[in-house]
């Protein structure tokens, strides 16, 4: 493909990771979030596969359909099981409300797109112009984690951090090599796995799977 | 190898002969066996001491360490061998009288085995001939010695408390000494003290170097206003682990700063004296009035520690000072002086701790205010602690006297009129030291009137027998160090000399001292004959009167008539000490409590009034509750921190990453 | 030890036996006669004493060797001051100086011989006097050292003799500022040191006053008896040394019949005008409560203390 | 020599797999000491190996191993032995479940790969990996407590774990446009590729960051107290003892290779702000702590501030004090942690206040735990005492005066606070008098008549980690020689 379709096809994925991070920082309803991240799993993937595309390597396609089976549809699944085994569509209470989270999304959003600039010197194209969303992933999901209460909510910002360090990995040097990226994979799921089963338990013991329960180990 | 490296491989290898003895002998005989190797190890520093102090850099061991140090040696040099000199005879002295006077928990396998490791630790302090190895000995000392202070703990409640200030305490002072000598080790790089010799004492290095290890120094002696663990730790230990800590572990700290002053950064500027002295002067006097008032034998004796190490203090103070000011022989003299007062204070103090600790093994009393009439009972015990009190109070002939004398004279030569600063010194320095004096003269009659004398004021006092043989022996040894070096100063003297290669003074005919510098000599040996021959008529006399009438005994004192004096109408301690504590009422700041109940039928007849006292140490209740309290509060505010949230927690992260994003990209 | 020097020692020593019991009477004479009272005489001291010693000596339940020995120990103590300071001449041992601090530790050694005798004696008067004069001692004790560095600082030596000999070479530096505060110094510590008025009353047995009274009250026979002889021998001392350096006239500097003979004459002379203007002095003045001695103390030590600065800013000026 | 380098790995995996399989195997309780035993044997002789020059390298150069891998390798099979050994239950006891064993194996595992691997993603796999098999350590005691420890751990872990993969992937984009494309130190070592500084410096931050949250420095040190406390006693002692510093290895390996490009002064700041956050936040908690867990895990936060001020300073005395470090505080900080498992099943409780006169009841507890304490406190003889001593004087000599002297007033009062409490629960009265003590009269504590003397476990292990900790620093030789090659691969400067 020549390069300007490439530097669209990159900048629209980025404007959906973008968005579906926004979204998810937005909506307060589990399966919701669940299901923007599922989207923001595919636009990853396709982001990869655009990339492998450009650069016409085979090792990257076949890291999109990895990412893609990982992060749009295994991992979803996993979270709307975790979900469904209790409060489907409850809507949690955060620490701050949507307005300071939508405006304190909006200033990280500035943030990344300050800090990233040594990230951006590196590469060069439109994959390097698009890191800053990276960044910016990866802050959101950092948001998303210090401020939901839902244990579930926590796994998804954990997902969308990760998702944003995978953005940047891609973009700015076309991924690592594969054996480090299987690895990666492998231990997000694993990750991802123990604290789906750990919810569970904490549904069993505490009855809800709220996080402020979760404050009896205390100085 | 040459003979000190010998001698410190004999310490070592004794040291764990002890340790052995100790672990593995049965109970029955333990104290015997473990008590002579011990004492064995005692002997051998002061043996390793004596021929450091008479080759000089005699012999070397280097340590072998994992990590790239410069080479870590043991080499004692003249000074360091007269350290360790005096502190192997007092170990050894210590030792012996262990062997009687242990039971209990101070009988124990890991006491006698800290004793040992104590033993060497403070025998090898003086040999370090750089940081690190001064260090290693300096914390092995400090681990053996507090595992000994917290012999007794399950025994006595206080023994905590005292224990955790005492480990605290040295702790601080060993931080303060190793950041001194890190300080220097960066200016000479190297943490040998030859590399560190060579680092220009003028330099802001050595000034920072100086006050860090001044202060770390200070504190491990008990010096005003870092002695707070001292008069805790004493009473805490056990007797004769006392006599070592307060007659050779303190005195680590004064060779510590002559270390500094003398071997490391000679010839530093005139404040360094200063400072000393003002630590110093603050110490003795505060010190003795603590001493003076107080009714806790073993405190006291704490007390007077502290004394005795801000007037070596104040001695070290007055070599630097005269010396920056050129007057070159009175500082020689008042170095002399503080070698004089470490050898005396340890050859008395061991006596006066080792005679409570035989008070206490007879009794199981160290308050004065209970004890008395023990003269009569335990004539041994009383004869040595009457001749270290009169050590302690500087009178002749002890070697007490001779060392103040030398200091006095120091001062009094001094001053040069052209030096104001020196001129205004040296009369503060007199006057301290004269009121010190003053004040340990009615102390130590205290001490020693109120225990031994009169009639006696408990159950416990009336009972009592004198100490066993091994006690009865290291006593009478420790005594007579007392008065042997009282009579010959000349050997101290020439020990010391040597020690510091000095020229101004030298030993008289019969071991007296000749301050030739400062036209001043004194002989005891001929002041005792003159005193014997005055004395000779007057026994003639009262041997022939008592031939003619011999006294006669009466069951009682004159009790004003008719009232039948009893021993609780006798002065206490506490009533002694009375008139000084309301003459010194700021400075001291008793807490008084009088409580009078008047019969109910009127309130001018009194029932019944109920006086009491309490004396805490003014610089703890002032300067360090407050500031442990303080830590206290925060300790308690501090736990917010952790207050069991994770979203804080990961609040925490978010920002770090935050902030170091900006931080390393803008 | 040098032949002269001994013979001048034991002459003082004869001298100061003989006349320092005289002195007292003398003493005890003056105020009787300034009081209006006829008195008991000059030599009554000496009777005194020859009763005692040929009394029986008592010693009560619980006293010890220390009862016993102690009133010799303070006698020989005296007796050693005699010795060492120079009253008659000022012809020191070569060997044993009679370097200042030594005899300030002697006169303690008896000071500590007295309170231990009365702590012995087990009862409350013997421990309120030992306690009294120990304070006491304990706080003279800065003022005689210091007002000592004061007299050597001009010799720049500590021994007696030196300064002694200085001045008799020298009378006019007797007029010193320097020395004259020193002077005034040293004699409230050597009133406080034998507890005259206002420091002690040595005439009364009431227990809210007495000091050194209530330490022997428990001593009887030659114990007495030694305990007071001592006392007399150090007053006679002091007040001696007090003449040598105030009146350096007539101290004998080479060993000879004619100058002993002027030297004895001299302090026998000097003794009576000191003891009688202390007699008479005391008949005029209160005792201090013993609260307020600490004032009179500090007071001589800040005159003590300006001596020796004095004599450095004076040099400094000159 | 390839099959030494996979010895470590393939046996704790094997084991691991085996125990998972065979959880009710009689053999499974030893496990844990076989595949411990097996990581000892295979540093050992890895470090003859690398003092007598070569480098061994295998599965196509992904493991390789120079002396800062033996070492650490070392340091974790000596540290695992003690933890399991010490740990095993008492002959009477059950065994414990397979899972459990076989977690530690993979725990074990993991470690090892960490250390032996030559590429930075590799490193994160297994320090991942560790996170992944201790979570369920963690939680292994199914209770509301742990299982609060085991999520607050797998979240913070994984969430700074991540941060550092961000960085990695950016040092590797600096690689990829200096041309060479690479992760493996080896190669950065010996073609210094042109990189982009500000890259780099971006990415060396990063991975510091995340790093340094496993490596339990402040301020992402908040998962460790409730993770050491809460973990199974031998749990929590490999975990303080080596999990700690195998993070701390990897920030060292970053350290090492960022220097050369950025200069050292990033990496300096970083890592001294760290060091004395980290030994503030410990004395700060320390103060008033009151439970004995939590306060050990303190410790080891102050000790891992200890070691990143000796990173910043850079020497090359600096670096082999903080590599000894290293080896006494995990041999030390294990021991002590297995005593406080003992004490937690003896007395029923781990709370600082409960714990009443400990030596004059367990002298058989009570002893261990006083040692521990003593080495930890940096009393000699014990190694800990060299290095600290080490690193002052180091900071001092590299112009970090300040810092230090800041650094040893926080320590004064560390040692307050751990003497405070470890001298409140060891001494006292024995239990009559502690009875008295207690306003009520009642006993504070259920009390033996006799003290009771049994040691709840084998003493053997206890005693041969203190031994040896004890002796390291004086021991020169091939230990020196080990301590100065590590310190040279990171680059010390003299």
């Amino acid at each position: 493909m020549n390069d300007s379709l490439f530097a669209q096809l990159v900048s629209l994925c980025a404007g959906l990771l973008l968005l579906s991070g926004v979204l998810i920082v937005w909506r307060r309803s589990l399966t919701a979030q669940v299901r923007f991240l599922a989207l923001q799993g595919a636009a990853l993937a396709v982001l990869v596969a655009v990339i492998g595309d450009y650069q016409t390597s085979a090792e990257l396609i076949g890291v999109a359909a990895l990412v893609l089976a990982l992060k749009a549809v295994l991992l979803p699944a996993v979270l709307n099981r975790a979900v469904a085994r209790g409060d489907a569509g409850q809507l949690e209470t955060p620490v701050i409300n949507t307005t300071a989270a939508l405006i304190a999304s909006s200033l990280l959003t500035m943030l990344a797109y300050v800090v990233s600039r040594p990230l951006q010197a590196a590469g060069s194209g439109p994959a390097a112009k698009a890191v800053p969303v990276g960044i910016a992933l990866l802050l959101y999901g950092f948001l998303v984690l210090a401020t939901r209460r839902h244990a579930v909510s926590q796994l998804v910002g954990f997902l969308m951090l990760d998702n944003g360090i995978a953005t940047v990995a891609f973009l700015i040097s076309g991924g690592v090599p594969l054996v480090v990226e299987l690895g990666v994979s492998l231990d997000v799921l694993l990750v991802v796995l123990i604290l789906q089963v750990l919810t569970g338990r904490i549904r069993t013991e505490f009855g809800a799977a709220d996080l402020d329960d979760l404050s009896e180990l205390r100085d | 190898m040459s003979g000190v490296a010998g001698g410190i491989y004999t310490q070592v290898s004794l040291t764990v002969l002890a340790v052995l003895a100790s672990v593995l002998v049965p109970p029955a005989h333990r104290a015997r066996v473990a008590g002579m190797t011990v004492a064995a190890v005692g002997v051998a520093g002061a043996v390793t001491g004596a021929l450091a102090l008479a080759g000089g850099h005699a012999g070397s061991i280097e340590i072998p360490m994992s990590l790239p140090f410069d080479p870590v040696v043991l080499a004692p040099d003249a000074l360091g061998g007269f350290f360790m000199l005096v502190a192997g005879c007092v170990g050894a002295v210590a030792a012996v009288f262990a062997i009687g006077y242990v039971h209990g928990p101070s009988a124990s396998r890991t006491a006698w085995s800290a004793l040992a490791a104590f033993l060497l630790a403070v025998q090898l302090v003086p040999a370090a001939a750089d940081a690190v190895s001064f260090l290693l000995m300096w914390e092995l000392m400090a681990l053996a010695s507090t595992v000994l202070v917290l012999t007794e703990h399950a025994a006595r409640v206080e023994v905590r408390s005292a224990a955790l200030w005492y480990a605290a305490m040295t702790q601080l002072s060993f931080l303060m000494i190793l950041a001194g000598f890190a300080v220097l080790a960066a200016a000479g790089h190297g943490t040998g003290f030859a590399a560190m010799g060579t680092v220009d004492p003028g330099s802001t290095a050595a000034a920072v170097a100086f006050v860090l290890l001044a202060l770390g120094f200070a504190t491990k002696s008990g010096i005003v206003p870092v002695h707070v663990w001292l008069p805790r730790a004493h009473p805490a230990a056990p007797s004769h682990v006392s006599a070592v800590m307060s007659a050779a572990m303190v005195k680590m700290g004064v060779y510590g700063v002559l270390l500094v002053v003398v071997r490391l950064l000679p010839g530093g500027p005139y404040w360094w004296g200063l400072l000393l002295i003002a630590l110093g002067a603050v110490s003795a006097v505060y010190g003795i009035l603590q001493a003076s008032v107080a009714s806790d034998l073993k405190r006291l004796l704490g007390y007077s520690t502290t004394e005795n190490v801000g007037l070596m203090f104040l001695a070290a103070g007055t070599a630097v000072l005269l010396r920056a000011y050129g007057i070159s022989v009175s500082a020689e003299v008042a170095l002399v002086a503080c070698l004089l007062l470490v050898v005396s204070h340890a050859a008395f103090k061991t006596t006066l701790f080792l005679g409570a600790g035989s008070v206490l093994h007879a009794t199981g009393e160290r308050d004065l205010d209970r004890l008395g009439g023990l003269g009569a009972r335990m004539p041994t015990t009383a004869a040595a602690f009457g001749v270290g009190a009169l050590g302690a109070a500087a009178l002749p002939v002890t070697c007490g006297f001779v060392a103040e004398w030398a200091l006095l004279q120091s001062l009094i030569h001094g001053a040069r009129p052209q030096d104001r600063l020196v001129s205004v010194v040296m009369p503060v320095s007199v006057a301290v030291v004269a009121l010190t004096a003053g004040l340990a003269l009615m102390t130590f009659v205290k001490a020693y009137g109120i225990a031994f004398l009169a009639r006696p004021r408990s159950a416990e006092a009336a009972v009592a027998a004198d100490s066993p043989t091994s006690m009865r022996v290291s006593l009478v040894a420790a005594a007579s160090a007392v008065v042997v070096l009282g009579l010959i100063p000349g050997v101290m003297v020439s020990a010391a000399a040597r020690a510091t290669e000095l020229r101004g003074v030298g030993p008289v005919w019969v071991g007296g001292i000749d301050l030739s510098g400062v036209a001043a000599r004194l002989d005891p040996v001929g002041l005792t004959v003159m005193a014997a021959l005055v004395t000779l008529p007057v026994l003639l006399i009262v041997w022939r009167l008592a031939r003619r009438r011999p006294r006669r005994p009466v069951d009682l004192a004159w009790g004003c008539g008719g009232v039948r004096v009893s021993p609780r109408m006798q002065y206490t301690a506490t009533s002694f000490a009375e008139p000084l504590s309301r003459v010194f009422d700021d400075a001291l700041r008793p807490a008084r409590d009088v409580e009078v109940t008047h019969l109910s039928e009127s309130r001018y007849l009194v029932e019944r009034v109920q006086f009491s006292q309490r004396l805490d140490d003014v610089v703890e209740v002032r300067a360090y509750r407050p500031v442990i309290g303080l830590a206290d509060r925060f300790g308690v505010f501090a736990r917010r921190l952790q207050n069991g949230s994770i979203l804080r927690y990961l609040g925490y992260s978010f920002v770090a990453l935050l902030l170091v994003l900006v931080v390393v990209t803008l | 030890m040098s032949l002269p020097a001994a013979v001048l020692a034991s002459v003082q020593v004869l001298v100061m036996v003989a006349v320092s019991p005289l002195l007292v009477g003398l003493m005890r004479q003056t105020r009787a006669c300034l009081e209006g009272r006829v008195g008991a005489g000059l030599v009554q001291p000496w009777r005194d004493l020859r009763k005692w010693m040929s009394k029986e000596t008592l010693s009560a339940l619980g006293t010890g060797w220390t009862s016993a020995a102690g009133p010799v120990i303070v006698v020989v103590s005296g007796l050693l001051i005699c010795v060492l300071v120079p009253l008659v001449g000022a012809v020191p041992f070569p060997s044993v100086p009679d370097d200042l601090f030594v005899v300030v530790a002697v006169l303690l050694l008896g000071t500590v011989a007295t309170d231990l005798v009365g702590l012995d004696a087990g009862t409350a008067f013997g421990g309120m006097g030992s306690s009294r004069q120990m304070t006491i001692a304990a706080l003279v004790e800065p003022t005689v050292l210091v007002a000592v560095y004061a007299l050597s600082i001009p010799v720049g030596s500590s021994a007696l003799s030196r300064i002694v000999r200085a001045r008799v070479e020298d009378p006019s530096s007797v007029a010193s500022p320097v020395s004259l505060l020193a002077l005034v110094a040293l004699a409230i510590a050597v009133i406080a040191e034998t507890g005259r008025l206002p420091v002690d009353n040595p005439t009364t047995h009431l227990e809210l006053t007495m000091v050194h009274e209530a330490m022997v009250l428990e001593s009887s026979g030659r114990d007495l008896g030694w305990l007071e002889l001592g006392s007399w021998l150090r007053l006679g001392a002091l007040l001696g040394l007090l003449g040598s350096l105030l009146i350096p006239w007539g101290i004998a500097t080479e060993v000879t019949v004619g100058s002993l003979a002027v030297g004895v004459a001299a302090l026998v002379v000097k003794l009576t005008l000191l003891g009688g203007a202390l007699a008479a002095a005391e008949v005029f003045v209160a005792k201090l409560r013993l609260f307020r001695v600490p004032e009179l103390l500090a007071g001589s030590f800040a005159l003590a203390f300006l001596a020796v600065t004095a004599s450095y800013l004076l040099v400094q000026a000159g | 020599m390839t099959l030494l380098v996979l010895l470590p790995g393939v046996v704790c995996l094997g084991l691991a797999a085996a125990t998972a399989l065979r959880p009710r195997a009689a053999w499974g309780r030893l496990a844990g000491l076989l595949g411990a035993a097996a990581i000892l044997a295979s540093g050992i002789a890895l470090v003859a190996i690398v003092l007598n020059g070569s480098t061994p390298t295998a599965a196509g150069g992904l493991l390789r191993v120079d002396a800062l891998s033996a070492f650490m390798l070392t340091v974790i099979g000596a540290v695992g032995l003690t933890a399991t050994w010490a740990g095993l239950p008492a002959r009477s006891g059950p065994n414990p479940p397979g899972r459990y064993v076989s977690m530690v194996c993979l725990f074990l595992g993991a470690m090892s790969v960490a250390v032996l691997a030559d590429n930075l993603g590799l490193l994160w796999v297994a320090v991942e990996a560790t996170t992944v098999a201790t979570a369920f350590l963690v939680g292994h005691r199914r209770s509301r407590h742990s299982l609060e420890a085991a999520w607050k751990y797998v979240v913070l872990g994984s969430v700074g774990v991540a941060i550092a993969f961000l960085g990695i992937v950016l040092l590797y984009a600096a690689t990829l446009s200096a041309g060479t494309p690479t992760l493996s130190w080896s190669v950065l070592d010996h073609t210094h590729p042109p990189m982009d500084p500000a890259l780099v410096t971006v990415a060396a931050a990063l991975a510091v960051l995340g790093f340094a949250t496993k490596a339990g420095l402040a301020p992402m040190h908040s998962w460790l107290p409730d993770a050491h406390s809460q973990a199974p006693a031998p749990v929590s002692g490999l975990m303080s003892g080596v999990l700690l510093s195998v993070a701390f290895y990897a920030i060292l390996r970053v350290q090492a290779i960022v220097d050369p490009v950025i200069g050292p002064d990033l990496m300096r700041n970083l890592l001294l702000t760290a060091g004395l956050l980290s030994l503030t936040v410990s004395a700060a908690l320390i103060l008033r702590q009151r439970d004995l867990k939590r306060m050990l895990a303190y410790s080891s936060i102050e000790h891992m501030g200890l070691l990143a001020l000796a990173a910043a300073t850079g020497s090359t005395l600096a670096l082999t004090a903080a590599l000894l470090h290293v080896l006494g505080h995990g041999l030390a900080k294990s021991s002590t942690f297995v005593v406080s498992g003992r004490i937690l099943a003896a007395e029923g409780t781990t709370q600082i206040a409960d714990i009443r006169s400990l030596h004059a009841r367990r002298p058989g507890l009570a002893v261990p735990l006083l040692v521990g304490m003593a080495a930890l406190l940096g009393f000699p003889p014990f190694s800990m005492f060299f290095s600290e001593v080490a690193i002052v004087v180091a900071g001092f000599q590299g112009g970090l005066g300040w810092v230090m002297a800041v650094a040893l007033a926080l320590l004064l009062v560390l040692f307050a606070g751990l003497a405070r409490h470890t001298v409140r629960m060891l001494f006292g009265a024995s239990h009559r008098d502690a009875a008295a003590e207690t306003a009520g009269g009642a006993p504070a504590v259920r009390l033996p008549t006799a003290p009771d003397r049994s040691a709840h476990g084998p003493r053997v292990p206890l005693a041969i980690a203190f031994g040896v900790v004890a002796v390291v620093g004086f021991a020169a030789g091939p230990l020196a020689s080990i301590l100065a090659q590590a310190a040279s691969v990171l680059g010390g400067t003299p």
